[in-house]
C-alpha cells in the first residue's frame, strides 16, 4: 500500500490496491470519485484506461494504465529472423504499417550497411508518406469523434479508404503490408501506380480544404481545443515528445529534416509549426493544426517523389535484399520519423543468430503518452477526452 | 463587449460553412460511385457521391496480388519445406515422406517439369493463426503456394480453419511409409551387409548415401 | 573500433561530448565505443549514474535534453542486466551519446533518472517490468505492461512462460 | 422466465411464425458493442465507415454493453484484457452473439507461439459464435462473419439452443475442405 | 362551459395512455425475453472494470446554482404568460409593467452576470513543468557496480 | 347525462395519489426516495388544481415546483448526502409528540370540517379563461404585488447567487 | 358514504389537512434538513389547494392570485433555504438538524 | 353536503372543444364511460406520434448516411424501411439487466416517468383543426411545462442505475434542460404575445388566411425570428440534440444517463428522446410557422391555399413542418462538433437569454404600437 502524493486533493488520502486506486479519507469539501475510463470506451482510442480521480466534472489526477493490448513484440523479435520482424513491425503502429517497417528497414539496413536501389527509396517514400496521410485522416477523424463531430471522421475514412486500396494494389493487403523489406522492397509498385496516385494528389487537396472548412474552422470545434492542454516546448522535449507533438509546442524538429534518411534530403518540404496566431502554442489545436498541415506537405513529397523516381526498367525491387540477414555484432539505434513521432528501433545483434538479441521499438506514443498524467490535472472530463485526442495514440505502439 | 458580439458572429459563419458543406453532401447523394477497383483507369473519374459499396450485392474485386486465404497448388508442391520454415509463426505444418524410385512417376512432375521427390501427406495450414504476412509464398520456389484473394471464408467452427492440404490420405501415406521404411530396411540391410563385407574386404569403396528420410 | 576507418562527423561529435564527461566524472564512466552504428559509454558507478545524467542534461557544452530511447538488456553472458539509454541534444547541440548501465541479474538496481528527464520514468518502468531491475528514487515503480501478479519478468533469456493466469490457461 | 427462455417442444405454425418474426427483428437489427483492441478494430471501424457502411443491415455500434447484441472482438485480447472481456460480455443481455474476428481473437494470431501475455483465442474464456479469418480480415470478410451470424440467428428457435442451431447449421454447412477442392478444380482448369 | 376540465381528461387519457404503453411493453417483454441473469451481468458498466467504489457521492455543487438560478427566472415566466394573453387589450399601462417586472429581474441576470455567477467556474489547468531531482538518498545507491 | 362515476373515480386517485405519496415523503427513511415520491404529490395536487378549475395554477404547480423546486430539492440531496445509500437515510426525532400531533390536529381539522355547515359556498362561475382573467388581475389589482414579486425574485437570485458562491475557488475555505 | 360520492369543498379540505399534517409531522420530527424542507413544501400545497378551493367554492379571484404568489414564495424560499442547508452542511458536514447547534457560538 | 357538482353540466370529458372526429362518438355511450371512447379517439393520434417518433429514427439514419456519402440502412426491407421495427422488435426480446447495486425502484420508474413526461406534451399539439388531444386554454403553457416531468425521469434514470456515467450524464441533462428552458419559454412567450392566447389551436388559427406562408408569425413581425432563433437552439438544448448532447456524449460518458439500460427500458427512453424531438419540432411550427396551415399563398385564382388545407391536408403540413425542424436538427447534429458545459452555459446565459429579453421586449413594443 502506498499513498499517494496527489496534488489538489485536500485531506482526501488515497491508496493502491491492487491496480486500483482507493479513496481511504474522505474530505467532505470536495468528495473524489474513482472513474475508470477505460479499457473499453469510445474515447480512450483502443484499450486504455485511464483512471481518474474526479470532483465533479473536473479531473484531479489521472492515470494512464497501459498494456491492455501488450502483445510482446520484443519476444517475438527475439525469436525470429530480422525479415519476418517485418510483420511484426507494421503491427506496431497498424495505423502506419508502412512507415514502421520503413523505420525497421532504415535501422537493420544501418546495422547492414548496406546500399539501396534509389527507386526503393522513392517507392518507399512514396508508400510512407500515403500512409502517413492515411494516418493523420484517422488521427483527424477520430479527434472528430472525440469531440462530437461524426462527419469529418467518415469523411476521413471514404478518403483513407483511397489510399488503403492504393496500398493494397501495391503491397497486397489493406493494412498491415509486410512491404518494405529489409533491403529493398517485396515487389515493384504495379505499372500504373504513379498516375493513380498522382490522380489521387489531385483529388485529395480539394478535400482537405473541405474538412479544413468543416472541422478544424469551426467555432466550436476551436473553442473546444485552443488553449486545452498546453505544453510548453521544454517539457514537451523533456517528456521526450516527438513528432506532429513536439511541433505542436512550437519546436520545429522534423527527423526528415533533421536527421535525415532515405531520399528526404532531396525534397523539398517545409515542416509545420503553430505561428501563435490561430492557435495557443501547445495547445490540443496545435498539434491538430499540425496534422493537417502536414497531410498538404506529404502531397507535396509525393509528388516530388514521383517526378524524380528512376524508371522501372530493369529494375528488381529485390535486388539488394540479402538472402540472410545475419549482421555483424553490434548495437545500433535507428528511427524514422512516423505520423506519430520518432519510432526508433534498439536492435543489439551478436553476429552469430540471424535473430536480433536485443530488439526494443521506441514508440512516440508510448512517450507522447506519458505526459498524460501531467496534461490532465485540473482538466474537465471532455478536455481529458480532447487532450487524449490529440495526443493521437496507437495501442498498439504505447503496448507493443 | 465587441469581442462578444465577434463571437457570435464567427460562431454563426463558421457553423453556416459546415452546414453548407453537409448540405451539399446531403443533395449529392442522388449520385453513387461507380465500382471500379484502384486499378481501374476510371477510378478517380467516378462521381462523387455515396461511396458505399453494398458488398454481397456488389463486388469490388480485390487485386490479383491481394493476400487473404492460402492455397496450395498440392501437385505442385515439391515438399521441400522453405515455407514451414520461412512462416514467422509457424503456421504451416508439413510432413514429407520420400518418394520411392519407382513411385517417381506415380508422384508426377509439378507444372514446369521438375520430378517431385516428396510424397506430402502432411501440409496442414492454420488460417486461423496465419497473419497473411507472404513470406511463405515469396521463398517457394515452385510458387504452389500463393495467397488467393478470396477474403470472405468465415467459419462457425475453427477447426474448419485449419486447411489440409496433403496429397495423400492417412491410408495411402501409411503405405508409403511403409514401403519406404521397407526399402530403407532394406537399404539398410544392404548397406549393414555391405558394411559387413567392408569389414572383411577391408578396401572396398563405400556405397552410394543413403537416402534418409526424415518425418518433416 | 578498427584502424583507418573513417569517423563519421556525428561520432566525432559524439566523442567530443564524451571528452566532457569523462573529465568530470573520471574513473565512473568507461572508455568510448566509438563505432558507427551507436556511439557509447558505459556508467561503472552506479550511484554517479543520475548526477552524471543531470550534469549531461544541464551543462551547457552537453545539453542532452531529450531522451529518445531506454531500453533494458539482459546480459545473460554477464550474470548482468542492464539499460541502454541514447542521449541526445535536441535543437540545440544536436549531438547524441548512449549510455549504458549495468546491475546485477538478480535483485540488482539502477538509480532512476526519472527526475532528469520524464521520459525516463515510462521506460524504466518498462525495463523493470520486462528485466525485473529496480530502479531506486523511482517515483512510482510498478509493472507497466503486464498484470500487478504476472510471475518473472519475460524479457529475460532464460524466462519461462506461467501455465495459468488467473485461471485461463496461458501457453497455445 | 420470457418466452424465449422457455422449452416448447411442440412447434406449430403459430410458434414457427412468431419465431421467424423475432428471428427476422433480431437478425435486422444487430447492434455491435463498440469495442475496439488492435489493428482489426480500425478495419471494423472502415467496415463502419462510408465505404462499406454496416448501417445498411442495421448495425449500428453502441458504446454501452448493455445496449449491445453482438460483441465484435476485434483484435488481440491480452491476459491482462481477458478478464475485461468476459465482465463485458456478461454485462450484455442475452440472447447475445459473440464474432471474433481476426487471427489473434481466433487463436492468437502472430503471437500465438511467443505471446506470453496473449490470450491464445477468446474462445478459451467467452463463447465464439463465428470466427472470421485473416489478419486483419476484409471488411467484406467481417461482413460475411456478420452475415453467418444473422444465419445463425435465423437457424435458432424458441426451445432451440444455440448448440443444437448451431449443429443444424454444421450439417449444413459445406465442407471447407471441399470448397477449397473446387477452388483448385478451378484453379488446375 | 367546463371544457377545461373536460380538455384535462383528454389529458389525463393521454397519461392514461403513456403509462398503459409503458407497462404494456414491459410486459410484452417480459413475455418474450429471456432472463438469466448472473452476478456478473448484474455488476456496474465501468467500461470493463470492476466498479470502485459507488456513483452516489455528493456531486459537486456547480450545478446547484444553475438551478438556483433557473428557478428565479422561471417564476418570472410564469406571471409573464398569463400577461402575454391579454396586454395587447390593456395598452401601454401593462406593458409599461411588464416591462418594469421583467427589467428589475434582468437587473438581477445583469448582477449576477457581473459578479460571475454565470461563469462556469474551470479550474486552472496544470501546465507541465520540468522534472525535479529527489533528494538522492546515498544509501540506496547499491553496490553492484558494473 | 352528468358522468359523475367517472369523475369521482379520477378524483379519488389522484387524491389518493396525492396523500399516499405525501405520506411516503414523511415516512420514508430514504431521502431520496422522497424527493422522487414529492414529484408524484405535486403532480396529484396539480390534478387537484385541475378538478378546482384553476387550469393555470396546475400547469405552474408543474412547472415551478416539478421543474424547479424538485429538481433543487433533489440536487440537493445528491450535493450534501451520499456516499451509501444507508447514509441516505435520516434519522427521526421526537417520533412520539409528532405523532401525537399529527393525530390531534388531523382530527381536530376534519372534525371541524365535517361539522362546520356555516361554509355554505356558493359555486361561482369564472368568466373566460382562468389565464386571461390573472392576466387582467396582475395588472390591475394586484399590480403592486405582481411588482413586489420581481423585488422578491430579485432579493432571492441575489441572495442563493450569494450563499451559493461559495462554489469559486477562491472562497473555498469560506 | 354520501359524502363521498359529489366531491365538494370538504374533499379538498380534507386532502390539505392531511397534507399539512404530513407536513408538520416532517419539519418536527426530521433530522434532515432537506426533508424539513420538503414538509414545508407540503405544507405550502396544502395551503394552496385550500386557497383554491375556497375561491372555487366561493368565488373571486383572490384565492387564484393567492396561490400564484404561495407558489412563488415557495419558489424563493427553497431556492434561499436550500442555498443555506448547502452552505450548513458546507460549515458542519452535516444537514442534521439537531447538530447545527454550533450556531450559537 | 349539497355541493353535486351539478355545474359539470357535460359529460366530463366530451367538450366542445373535443374536436369534431371524436364528437361523431359522442352519442356511442355504453356503460357510462366515455373514457374509454376518448381512449379510442386518442390512439390514432398515438400512433401517429409513434409512427413519427420511430420514422423519426429511420429519418435520421437515412439523413446522415447521405450527409456522409453512405447509403444507410437498405437491408431490412425495401431501402431499410422496416429497420425501426426491427429495432423495436429487437429490443423487446432483449434481457432486461437491473444492476445489482441499481435503486431498482428509481431504475425501474425512470424511463416510465420519462416517457410519459415527453408523451404528455402531444396532449395539446394540434394536429388538424380537428385533430388535437385537448384543447387546453394554457395549452402552450402546458407544451413548456410538461418538460419538468422528464426532468425527473432523468435523474430517477441516472441517479437508479448507480453508475457514474448515468450520474454525470444526469445531472448534465438536468442543468441543461432546466437552464436552456429560461430562452425557449421567453421566445416562445414572444409568440404568445403575437397571438395574445395560450390556446395552441388558437395560435394556429391566428396564422391561417389566404396569403399562406405570409400569415405566419415568423413573418408577421420583423423581429420575429429572433425569437424563432432563439427557441430553436434552446430547443435542441432541451432534447439533448447536438451541439447540445453532453449529456449523451458518446466519447466522454459512454451513453449518457441511459448507460444501464437495456432492452424495453432502453426502447421507452430512446422513444421518448425522439418523441421530444419530434415535439419541439411541433411546437416551433406551431407557434412560428402557422402549425397546420397550408403555407401555400392563393395566387389569383388558383386558391392553393384554400386546396391545401383541411384537416387531412393540416396533418400534413404538420407532420411536413415538424420532419423539416427534425431534418434541421440532424443536420446540425451530424455537422457540429459538441460543445462543453461552462460553454454551454455561457450560451445560454450570456447569450440567448439576453437576447431572449431583448426580444421579448422588442416584440412587446411591437405588438402594443404596431397593430
Ligand atoms: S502468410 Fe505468413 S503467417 Fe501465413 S502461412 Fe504464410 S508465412 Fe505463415
Ligand atoms: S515452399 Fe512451396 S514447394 Fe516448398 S513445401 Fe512449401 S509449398 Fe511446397
Ligand atoms: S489478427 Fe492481425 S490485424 Fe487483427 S489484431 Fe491480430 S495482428 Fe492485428
Amino acid at each position: 500500500m502506498q499513498e499517494l502524493d496527489i496534488a489538489g486533493m485536500g485531506s482526501t488520502r488515497v491508496t493502491r490496491k491492487g491496480n486500483n486506486l482507493v479513496v481511504l479519507e474522505k474530505d467532505l469539501q470536495t468528495e473524489q470519485m474513482v472513474l475508470a475510463m477505460g479499457p473499453q470506451h469510445p474515447s480512450t482510442h483502443g484499450v486504455l484506461k485511464l483512471e481518474c480521480l474526479t470532483d465533479g466534472e473536473v479531473v484531479t489526477h489521472a492515470e494512464p494504465y497501459l498494456g491492455y493490448l501488450h502483445r510482446c513484440f520484443e519476444k517475438c523479435c527475439e525469436n525470429v529472423d530480422y525479415p519476418a520482424i517485418v510483420p511484426y513491425t507494421d503491427r506496431l503502429d497498424y495505423l502506419a504499417g508502412m512507415n514502421s517497417e520503413f523505420a525497421y528497414a532504415i535501422t537493420v539496413e544501418k546495422l547492414l550497411d548496406i546500399e539501396i536501389p534509389r527507386r526503393v527509396e522513392f517507392i518507399r517514400v512514396i508508400v510512407a508518406e500515403l500512409n502517413r496521410i492515411a494516418s493523420h485522416l484517422v488521427a483527424i477523424g477520430t479527434y472528430g469523434i472525440d469531440l462530437g463531430a461524426f462527419t469529418p471522421f467518415l469523411f476521413c475514412f471514404r478518403d483513407r479508404e483511397i489510399i488503403l486500396s492504393l496500398l493494397e494494389w501495391a503491397s497486397g493487403a489493406r493494412m498491415l503490408y509486410n512491404y518494405i523489406w529489409v533491403g529493398g522492397l517485396a515487389y515493384d509498385v504495379p505499372a500504373d501506380f504513379n498516375k493513380r496516385v498522382m490522380e489521387f494528389v489531385t483529388y485529395f487537396r480539394p478535400k482537405t480544404v473541405e474538412l479544413y472548412k468543416l472541422l478544424t474552422e469551426n467555432e466550436i470545434f476551436v473553442k473546444r481545443t485552443r488553449g486545452i492542454g498546453i505544453m510548453p516546448a521544454d517539457v514537451a522535449i523533456n517528456y521526450g515528445w516527438s513528432g506532429p507533438m513536439l511541433r505542436g509546442s512550437g519546436v520545429k524538429w522534423d527527423l526528415r529534416r533533421n536527421d535525415p534518411y532515405s531520399v528526404y534530403p532531396e525534397l523539398d518540404f517545409e515542416v509545420p509549426v503553430p505561428d501563435g496566431k490561430v492557435s495557443d502554442i501547445g495547445d490540443c489545436l496545435s498539434r491538430h493544426l499540425v496534422r493537417a498541415l502536414e497531410m498538404e506537405e506529404s502531397l507535396k513529397i509525393i509528388e516530388q517523389c514521383i517526378d524524380k523516381m528512376p524508371s522501372a526498367e530493369g529494375f528488381n525491387a529485390r535486388s539488394a535484399v540479402p538472402k540472410r540477414v545475419r549482421p555483424k555484432a553490434g548495437e545500433v539505434y535507428g528511427r524514422a520519423e512516423n505520423p506519430r513521432g520518432e519510432l526508433g528501433f534498439y536492435i543489439q545483434s551478436d553476429g552469430k543468430s540471424t535473430k536480433p538479441l536485443r530488439c526494443k521499438a521506441r514508440s512516440s506514443c508510448f512517450v507522447n503518452l506519458s505526459a498524460m498524467k501531467d496534461l490532465s490535472k485540473g482538466q474537465l472530463i471532455p478536455d481529458l477526452v480532447a487532450i487524449i485526442g490529440s495526443i493521437d495514440i496507437v495501442l498498439g505502439e504505447v503496448d507493443r | 463587449m465587441s469581442e462578444y458580439f465577434r463571437n457570435i458572429k464567427t460562431g454563426a459563419v463558421t457553423i453556416a460553412t459546415g452546414l453548407g458543406i453537409t448540405l451539399k453532401h446531403f443533395f449529392n447523394a442522388v449520385h453513387r460511385k461507380g465500382d471500379a477497383g484502384v486499378d481501374d483507369v476510371d477510378y478517380f473519374r467516378q462521381v462523387d457521391g455515396l461511396v458505399t459499396l453494398q458488398y454481397p450485392r456488389e463486388v469490388i474485386p480485390t487485386p490479383k496480388n491481394g493476400r487473404y486465404r492460402l492455397y496450395n497448388a498440392i501437385e505442385d508442391c515439391i515438399g521441400c519445406g522453405q515455407c514451414e520454415r520461412a512462416c514467422p509463426i509457424s503456421c504451416i505444418t508439413i510432413e514429407t515422406i520420400k518418394v520411392a524410385q519407382d513411385d517417381m512417376a506415380l508422384c508426377g512432375k509439378t507444372s514446369d517439369g521438375q520430378q517431385k521427390k516428396f510424397w506430402v501427406p502432411v501440409f496442414d495450414i492454420d488460417v486461423a493463426k496465419c497473419m497473411t504476412c507472404g513470406m511463405c509464398t515469396t521463398v517457394c520456389p515452385t510458387e504452389c503456394l500463393v495467397h488467393t484473394p478470396v477474403s470472405d471464408f468465415s467459419e462457425f467452427d475453427r477447426s474448419n480453419m485449419l486447411y489440409h492440404f496433403g496429397n495423400l490420405t492417412r491410408l495411402e501415406a501409411e503405405s508409403k511409409r511403409n514401403k519406404l521404411a521397407e526399402i530403407q530396411a532394406k537399404a539398410q540391410a544392404e548397406k549393414e551387409r555391405k558394411a559387413a563385407e567392408a569389414a572383411v574386404a577391408a578396401a572396398q569403396a563405400p556405397t552410394q548415401e543413403e537416402p534418409k528420410s526424415d518425418g518433416e | 573500433m578498427e584502424e583507418g576507418q573513417v569517423i563519421s562527423q556525428s561520432v566525432q561529435q559524439s566523442a567530443a561530448a564524451y571528452a566532457i564527461i569523462k573529465d568530470k566524472f573520471g574513473e565512473a564512466v568507461s572508455a568510448f565505443d566509438a563505432n558507427e552504428t551507436m556511439p557509447f559509454f558505459e556508467v561503472l558507478d552506479l550511484s554517479a549514474w543520475p548526477e552524471i545524467a543531470l550534469f549531461m542534461r544541464d551543462n551547457p557544452k552537453l545539453q542532452f535534453n531529450y531522451m529518445a530511447c531506454l531500453s533494458g538488456v539482459d546480459y545473460q553472458s554477464e550474470e548482468k542486466v542492464g539499460i541502454v539509454c541514447n542521449l541526445e541534444s535536441l535543437g540545440k547541440l544536436n549531438h547524441r551519446i548512449a549510455v549504458k548501465v549495468k546491475c546485477a541479474r538478480t535483485g540488482g538496481s539502477i538509480p532512476s533518472v526519472a527526475g532528469v528527464w520524464h521520459t525516463a520514468n515510462w521506460h524504466e518502468r518498462e525495463a523493470y517490468d520486462m528485466y525485473g531491475m529496480l530502479f531506486s528514487a523511482h517515483p512510482d515503480m510498478r509493472r507497466i505492461l503486464c498484470p500487478d501478479d504476472w510471475e518473472g519478468y519475460p524479457l529475460l533469456k532464460d524466462y519461462k512462460v506461467q501455465e495459468s493466469y488467473h485461471g485461463i490457461k496461458v501457453p497455445y | 422466465m420470457g418466452l424465449l427462455d422457455a422449452g416448447i417442444k411442440n412447434h406449430n405454425v403459430l410458434v414457427t411464425s412468431v419465431d421467424n418474426v423475432l428471428n427476422w427483428a433480431r437478425l435486422s437489427s444487430l447492434w455491435p458493442m463498440g469495442f475496439g483492441l488492435a489493428c482489426c478494430a480500425i478495419e471494423m471501424m472502415a467496415t463502419n465507415a462510408s465505404n462499406y457502411d454496416l448501417e445498411r443491415f442495421g448495425i449500428f455500434p453502441r458504446s454501452s454493453p448493455r445496449q449491445s447484441d453482438l460483441m465484435i472482438v476485434a483484435g488481440t485480447v491480452t491476459m491482462k484484457m481477458a478478464e475485461r472481456v468476459i465482465r463485458l460480455y456478461e454485462q450484455m443481455p442475452e440472447p447475445r452473439y459473440v464474432l471474433s474476428m481476426g487471427s489473434c481473437s481466433n487463436c492468437g494470431g502472430p503471437y500465438w507461439e511467443h505471446g506470453y501475455h496473449v490470450l491464445k483465442g477468446v474462445d478459451r474464456i467467452i463463447p465464439v459464435d463465428v470466427y472470421v479469418p485473416g489478419c486483419p480480415p476484409r471488411p467484406e470478410s467481417l461482413i460475411g462473419g456478420l452475415m453467418k451470424v444473422q444465419e445463425l440467428i435465423r437457424m435458432e428457435q424458441i426451445g432451440i439452443s444455440r448448440a443444437d442451431a448451431l449443429k443444424k447449421l454444421a450439417e449444413k454447412s459445406v465442407d471447407p475442405q471441399f470448397v477449397i477442392e473446387s477452388e483448385r478444380n478451378a484453379a488446375s482448369a | 362551459m367546463d371544457t377545461t376540465l373536460s380538455n384535462f381528461g383528454n389529458v389525463f387519457a393521454f397519461l392514461a395512455l403513456g403509462i398503459v404503453f409503458v407497462v404494456g411493453g414491459y410486459l410484452t417483454a417480459r413475455m418474450l425475453r429471456p432472463q438469466r441473469p448472473n452476478p456478473a451481468k448484474n455488476s456496474t458498466y465501468e467500461c470493463g472494470e470492476e466498479a470502485v467504489g459507488s456513483a452516489w457521492v455528493k456531486f459537486n455543487i456547480r450545478f446547484y446554482v444553475v438551478a438556483l438560478i433557473f428557478i428565479i427566472f422561471d417564476v418570472e415566466v410564469v406571471f409573464l404568460f398569463p400577461w402575454a394573453t391579454v396586454f395587447k387589450q390593456l395598452g401601454v399601462f401593462a406593458l409599461v409593467d411588464a416591462l418594469v417586472f421583467a427589467g428589475i429581474l434582468i437587473l438581477g441576470l445583469a448582477y449576477a452576470w457581473v459578479k460571475g455567477d454565470l461563469d462556469w467556474v474551470r479550474p486552472t489547468p496544470n501546465i507541465p513543468q520540468m522534472p525535479k531531482m529527489p533528494e538522492m538518498p546515498s544509501a540506496t545507491s547499491t553496490s553492484d557496480r558494473g | 347525462m352528468m358522468n359523475s362515476l367517472t369523475y369521482t373515480v379520477i378524483f379519488y386517485l389522484f387524491a389518493a395519489v396525492t396523500v399516499f405519496s405525501a405520506a411516503f415523503v414523511v415516512f420514508s427513511r430514504n431521502v431520496i426516495y422522497s424527493a422522487f415520491s414529492l414529484l408524484f404529490t405535486f403532480f396529484g395536487v396539480a390534478a387537484l388544481y385541475v378538478f378546482l378549475s384553476a387550469d393555470f395554477i396546475a400547469v405552474t404547480q408543474v412547472v415551478v415546483y416539478v421543474g424547479g423546486i424538485l429538481v433543487l430539492l433533489l440536487f440537493g440531496v445528491m450535493f450534501t448526502k451520499g456516499i451509501m445509500n444507508t447514509e441516505l437515510k435520516s434519522d427521526v426525532l421526537h417520533i412520539i409528540p409528532g405523532t401525537l400531533i399529527l393525530a390531534g390536529m388531523l382530527g381536530a381539522l376534519l372534525y371541524t370540517f365535517y361539522t362546520t355547515h356555516t361554509w355554505k359556498p356558493s359555486e361561482t362561475q369564472l368568466h373566460g379563461s382562468l389565464v386571461e382573467r390573472i392576466g387582467f388581475e396582475t395588472v390591475s389589482h394586484y399590480v403592486l404585488p405582481f411588482e413586489m414579486v420581481s423585488i422578491l425574485l430579485l432579493a432571492a437570485l441575489i441572495g442563493a447567487a450569494f450563499l451559493a458562491r461559495f462554489d469559486k475557488p477562491d472562497n473555498n475555505n469560506l | 358514504m354520501e359524502h363521498l360520492v359529489p366531491i365538494g369543498l370538504n374533499h379538498y379540505l380534507t386532502i390539505s389537512a392531511f397534507l399539512l399534517g404530513f407536513g408538520l409531522f416532517a419539519v418536527m420530527t426530521r433530522k434532515n434538513a432537506i426533508v424539513v424542507l420538503m414538509g414545508v413544501e407540503l405544507i405550502l400545497n396544502a395551503a394552496n389547494i385550500n386557497f383554491l378551493a375556497f375561491s372555487k367554492y366561493n368565488g373571486g379571484m383572490g384565492g387564484v392570485m393567492f396561490s400564484l404568489f404561495v407558489i412563488v414564495i415557495a419558489a424563493a424560499e427553497a431556492a434561499i433555504a436550500l442555498a443555506i442547508v448547502i452552505n450548513i452542511f458546507k460549515i458542519f458536514k452535516s444537514v442534521d438538524v439537531s447538530s447545527i447547534d454550533t450556531l450559537k457560538e | 353536503m349539497n355541493l353535486t357538482s351539478s355545474h359539470i353540466s357535460m359529460p366530463l370529458l366530451m367538450g366542445n372543444s373535443l374536436n369534431a372526429w371524436s364528437e361523431a362518438l359522442v352519442g356511442f355511450n355504453p356503460m357510462g364511460l366515455p373514457l374509454g371512447l376518448v381512449i379510442l379517439a386518442a390512439i390514432p393520434l398515438v400512433f401517429i406520434a409513434l409512427y413519427s417518433l420511430t420514422y423519426g429514427v429511420y429519418g435520421e439514419r437515412k439523413i446522415s448516411a447521405f450527409m456522409q456519402d453512405r447509403l444507410g440502412p437498405m437491408e431490412v426491407g425495401k431501402w431499410g424501411i422496416l429497420q425501426t421495427i426491427a429495432d423495436i422488435l429487437k429490443l423487446l426480446q432483449k434481457e432486461d439487466i437491473v444492476p445489482t447495486s441499481a435503486d431498482k425502484f428509481l431504475f425501474v420508474i425512470g424511463p416510465g416517468v420519462l416517457f410519459v413526461g415527453s408523451f404528455l406534451a402531444y396532449a395539446v399539439l394540434p394536429f388538424s383543426s380537428a385533430f388535437i388531444g385537448a384543447s387546453l386554454n394554457v395549452g402552450l403553457f402546458f407544451a413548456i411545462g410538461i418538460t419538468a416531468i422528464e426532468v425527473v425521469g432523468i435523474l430517477a434514470a441516472g441517479w437508479g442505475s448507480n453508475n457514474k456515467w448515468s450520474l454525470y450524464g444526469a445531472v448534465r441533462s438536468v442543468a441543461q434542460i432546466v437552464s436552456y428552458e429560461i430562452p425557449a419559454a421567453i421566445a416562445l412567450l414572444c409568440g404568445a404575445m403575437m397571438a395574445g392566447t395560450l390556446d395552441m389551436q388558437k395560435i394556429t388559427l391566428l396564422q391561417s388566411g389566404s396569403y399562406g406562408f405570409a400569415h405566419f408569425f415568423l413573418f408577421q413581425s420583423p423581429i420575429a425570428w429572433l425569437p424563432f432563433l432563439i427557441y430553436f437552439i434552446a430547443s435542441l438544448a432541451e432534447v439533448n440534440r447536438a451541439p447540445f448532447d453532453i449529456p449523451e456524449a458518446e466519447s466522454e460518458l459512454v451513453a449518457g444517463y441511459f448507460t444501464e439500460y437495456s432492452g424495453m427500458k432502453f426502447a421507452v427512453i430512446f422513444l421518448a428522446e425522439y418523441g421530444s424531438m419530434f415535439m419541439v419540432s411541433a411546437i416551433i411550427s406551431i407557434v412560428f410557422l402557422g402549425g397546420w396551415n397550408s403555407p401555400l399563398p392563393d395566387i389569383g385564382s388558383f386558391a392553393l391555399n384554400a386546396w391545401t388545407n383541411g384537416p387531412v391536408w393540416g396533418v400534413f403540413w404538420m407532420i411536413m413542418k415538424g420532419f423539416f425542424f427534425i431534418f434541421v436538427q440532424m443536420w446540425l447534429r451530424w455537422t457540429l462538433p459538441r460543445l462543453r458545459v461552462d460553454q454551454l452555459m455561457y450560451l445560454c446565459w450570456k447569450v440567448l437569454t439576453p437576447f431572449a429579453f431583448v426580444s421579448f421586449v422588442l416584440t412587446a413594443i411591437w405588438v402594443v404600437f404596431v397593430p
